[in-house]
């Protein structure tokens, strides 16, 4: 049952470009994503405020209007079809029930929109991973684990389209990887850790998508590479460090396709652009017009190989024009339209290099979402099938790659970068071969009160 | 002969071996231990501050002065008596009810810390009677919470109101951080701060120290 | 002293593109605008909040925030330079030292930027026209008048680089004009009202900038044609009316450039397009990174010919990464490095092309900014030197362009667009060649408690 | 024959020539007065309203018919008494304090006369205390206020207060909008309705106007 990535999906830097993919996925209202087009995908959240039964019904109006407004202007501004994700605060998670309610009014906002405007859409439903409720976290049974499955399954029986996840498998040991800046902790968070633990859960949702006449997206490292890189904007780690726990973090995201996973995977997700070369699934990102939800080195990059286009999050705030998310939708239209424009006439592979270059040799960050690097890399990773030991190899590829690069002057570099990629270079090379050799290694460093082995097969 | 500007340079530079050579070379010498603290120890994490705030010095940089300062502490606080330690306050410090956002304010507690003040942390998801319930146990100067949900942000403002029910609110200054959170919010809800991240937020809390005779308000 | 602009200073299409033009202006700092690069233009304002003596401390702050926020992260996203606009709201005015003293803090900050981050900015000072206070309008003298003539003087003489101004000057007619979409009557306010008070209100504001090392910018005809877009796009107009007062705005623009403005002409004057055409001036636009201050259907199309890229206007409200003035100048500064990146290879006018693609086909607004049609009707234009006759002549000309265009089926069109071209066709050519004739046809229809004549020289 | 249907017709159509001759005829058949009010004029707008809310009809068509129907009313108001006319309600409305914006202003004007309703305009740029002695003047049910900018928006807070402070708040309904005035900030200051634009400020109106009970709110 599990599909082995062996070899690249897409060998040749020419087909690799946002829009298409060797394995689009069509929604229920006929929207081909990686066939050709790219489709906005908008994301939206409360503006500050309780969610209790006594709030609930302000939060379903909040909810109405969001899809509403951000349909309609859809619809004004031609969209071929939007891809909605509804990303569940935890409160929507922790009561099913209101989880399940929301996600029927956005179902409900898209069927009028179909309607009303002959619009195309579809539903992403990303529940919040309960289970880092408990402290260390209990990751395969309990209550939160339970509450979850009940409401993917029923929001896919609603008729969601898509089943997406920021797991947190590892994230209570790679938070102090990140603060630390330590290279192999991290390794042992992303390749043993995450890696087991998406291993479980996406066999799960797998199966319960396919019951139930849905797909299985994707997940995102969010917790894990892209708070490194909000650290690194904030100069609180090295940039460079943040880039290589992106690619770390690759064989992770991977692990839900090869449970079955179809994609687009996750629009954080910016393993994406790795995921795409590997399976030849279609893939979400954001960059600029997700600034309102975080700041990036990687604007422009982040679309080159985009099948979604996303904006990540946004409150529903006033601003002087109109909601936020109706402005959100406006300006993923107007980029899309640029990318589909391009593509049009066939000058989507030109377009594609204007967004990579335009970011690329400005930050290290940027310069591994380079497609070239990417296809580069990912050769490598098919090769070794071990999930740890290509966590280990991805590490190790990104550093010599920026080293490279770096000493080529094709990326902007900080003084201290190079100090940083010898140490972890260092770092990495001293990961012994084995997993269970590397584990007892790393219990000398681990704080064991953290989290359970045996929640990760352990 | 060690001099107490080789202590400030090993702080800095996270040097950890060399600076219990040359903590212990200074105590040999005679140094008072309070001088080595001050003008060998603190006054290596006084040049660090800075040099984190414009950008120059890294989080696990800074962990390691840190780490290499307390390695210093150790071996002189057995020298003095315990009253004598400098500390700048107690602050206990929690990510709200229905939050488990912790790294901000795990890293907002190292910064305190090696700044000189005692933290107690309360960890994530912590409900509001467990706020008031550690500030009769800790007694602190400062109450941090953060939040990074536009939902558990308005804990903070039940949070608050459970410390005021409890009639601890006048004893303690209260700050805030978090993504949704800003002044403004600080400011509506009652409390005396808010901080935007971990590097400003030592400034803020040397702020609230400061001015004790705000506390009432 | 006057200019006269009788041919085109771009006379072909592959010399009109973003970033460069004839005349470029070089900044204080050092920046030249329309010399081959398109630089973001940063626009903000205080959230809702009264503005007195008591709060203006506050006030300050946050102007002091956003400034220091801003070009901080424009210099973090190696910006080539920065254009800073102040627009002034009333009360800063009214009260000139409030306006002067924000002026000088967004000075000083841009000084703090250049020392911290050696990061290039300069300053756009944008009063607001305070002469509509009175009802009827006092255009020219009286202590509004004198109140603007100070506050401009004090920050020139303070250190700002260019002078702009929304003005006002028949608005109070156009306003009926718009809601009975009644094209006489807004060729009257546009055509002789309108141009009659910009001729003597830039006279006053060139020599104001030439005697305090300062240049007069450009004017934006926000209150009439983006008044006229904004109502269309909530439907309330059709957007063929919206189209067609656009380049009728076009005539009332240049009389800015006529009396000695030398740009870059204001962001949200979508005549820019024509302005740079004609004139061979720099140009201020915005498009999709405008949408959180008015959405638009010219997202993208806007940005095709644009030598500065603005925000229009933001609050200073925290979105859920940063405060979003920050947000937008790391918007702008993608679309801007995707501009210069494809001119840095060779390929602006591609780049060009892509961007008036992808709009122009989709919405009226959109195709009267297409290049080509923009050199079609400007070098009509420049054929009649006459005001009145120049505004009648660019509404007749843009009803022609648009019937072609629908005909052809080159553009989308409303049901009920025609039947609004053949009526807008009629009423044009019913206006006489006489001014003075047509004044007195429009005296039976025009309320004359609404306007002075004798402030527009009448 | 003229019927009524005819003449709701030519409302719709803004056929200002026809609708004199129709009425003409119905009134000399003999058709009651407030039947061609209710059943013709009336009626023609009630068509209209809908057709402008989803987008069916532009502002200058609604003005159009507008015109068309008083063009009729003029016929028919001298037969009738003047306590039979029907009207839904008064309302004053102005632009705040400081704000010079307009149109918006007049839109709604428009719209909501078109319905029915009685409207004085107190143009821009209105004072707090202007509101209050126009309230004492002309005794409305309904008092509106328009602002555009983040910084007049406050002057509706100021104009409620002193609306409150002149004895005048419990006597009418007080609704709100404006680009930067949103549900919330009419919550805030107290405001009972707030509409996003003109085309939903007739239906606001007509709620304002049906829960009467609400006025002392
Ligand atoms: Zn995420
Ligand atoms: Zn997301
Ligand atoms: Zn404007």
């Amino acid at each position: 049952m599990v599909k082995k990535f062996d070899q690249l999906a897409i060998k040749n830097l020419d087909d690799f470009v946002y829009g298409t993919c060797p394995n689009p996925v069509t929604t229920k209202s006929g929207m081909v994503i990686g066939g050709g087009i790219v489709y906005p995908e908008i994301n939206f959240t409360l503006p500050g405020m309780d969610v209790d039964d006594e709030t609930l019904p302000k939060a379903v109006g909040i909810y109405t209007d969001i899809i509403d407004g951000v349909l309609k202007r859809a619809a004004e501004l031609y969209s071929p079809g939007v891809l909605v994700e509804f990303e569940l605060l935890p409160e929507f998670t922790h009561f099913p029930k209101y989880g399940i309610e929301v996600n029927r009014v956005l179902l409900n906002g898209m069927k009028e929109a179909a309607e009303k405007y002959g619009l195309k859409s579809a539903l992403r439903t990303t529940p919040n991973d309960l289970r880092e409720f408990d402290r260390p976290p209990i990751m395969r049974s309990g209550q939160y684990w339970e509450t979850m499955l009940e409401l993917y399954e029923q929001c896919a029986k609603d008729g969601s389209d898509f089943f997406s996840i920021e797991s947190t498998g590892g994230k209570e040991v790679h938070d102090d990887a990140l603060v630390k800046a330590d290279i192999r902790l991290a390794i042992f968070a992303l390749g043993i850790l995450g890696c087991n633990d998406m291993e479980f859960l996406w066999k799960h949702l797998v199966e319960l998508a396919e019951a139930n006449n849905c797909f299985a997206a994707g997940d995102s490292a969010c917790g894990y590479a892209n708070t490194a890189m909000v650290l690194a904007e904030k100069g609180f780690i090295p940039h460079v460090f943040a880039a290589v726990i992106r690619v770390t973090a690759v064989p992770r995201a991977l692990v839900a396709f090869e449970q079955g996973a179809v994609g687009p995977s996750k629009d954080c997700a910016y393993e994406g652009p790795y995921i795409k070369a590997i399976t030849g699934c279609p893939i979400s990102m954001e960059g600029k017009s997700a600034a309102g939800a975080h700041l990036s080195p990687v604007g422009n990059i982040s679309a080159a190989l985009a099948d979604t286009w996303s904006n990540e999050s946004i409150q529903q705030v006033r601003l002087l024009s109109d909601m936020a998310p109706i402005v959100a939708i406006e300006q993923l239209s107007y980029d899309v339209r640029l990318m589909n424009a391009a593509t049009k006439n066939g000058q989507q592979l030109m377009f594609r290099d204007l967004l990579v270059q335009s970011d690329s040799a400005l930050d290290v960050q940027a310069y591994v979402l380079r497609p070239d690097v990417v296809l580069r890399i990912s050769a490598e990773l098919v090769k070794e099938q071990n999930h740890f030991l290509k966590t280990r190899l991805a590490a190790k590829l990104t550093v010599a790659e920026l080293k490279k690069a770096i000493v080529e002057g094709k990326v902007k570099s900080d003084k201290r970068d190079m100090k940083w990629l010898d140490k972890m270079e260092k770092q990495i090379d001293s990961i012994p071969d084995d997993p269970d050799e590397f584990y007892s290694q790393m219990k000398s460093v681990l704080n064991m009160d953290k989290f359970i082995p045996s929640e990760y097969g352990l | 002969m060690a001099t107490l500007q080789e202590v400030s340079q090993c702080v800095l530079e996270g040097d950890l071996d060399n600076v219990k050579v040359l903590v212990q070379a200074l105590i040999d010498e005679g140094t008072e231990p309070i001088v080595i603290i001050n003008e060998g120890l603190i006054a290596g994490m006084n040049i660090v501050a800075p040099l984190f705030k414009s950008g120059e010095m890294f989080v696990p940089e800074v962990m390691e002065s840190a780490d290499t300062m307390n390695e210093g502490m150790k071996l002189v606080k057995p020298l003095i008596m315990d009253g004598d330690i400098p500390s700048k306050g107690k602050m206990i410090i929690g990510t709200v009810n229905g939050d488990l956002h912790d790294i901000g304010k795990n890293l907002l507690i190292m910064m305190v810390e090696s700044r000189g003040y005692t933290v107690i942390d309360l960890g994530v998801d912590v409900k509001e009677e467990d706020f008031s319930a550690a500030i009769k146990k800790h007694n602190p100067d400062i109450v941090g919470m953060s939040s990074m949900l536009t939902t558990t942000m308005m804990k903070m403002e039940s949070t608050i109101a459970q410390i005021k029910k409890d009639g601890l609110r006048d004893k303690i200054k209260i700050i805030i951080g978090g993504a949704p959170v800003t002044q403004e919010f600080a400011n509506d809800i009652g409390a005396d701060g808010y901080s935007m991240d971990a590097s400003t937020a030592v400034e803020l809390c040397d702020r609230m120290m400061s001015s004790p005779e705000e506390l009432s308000a």
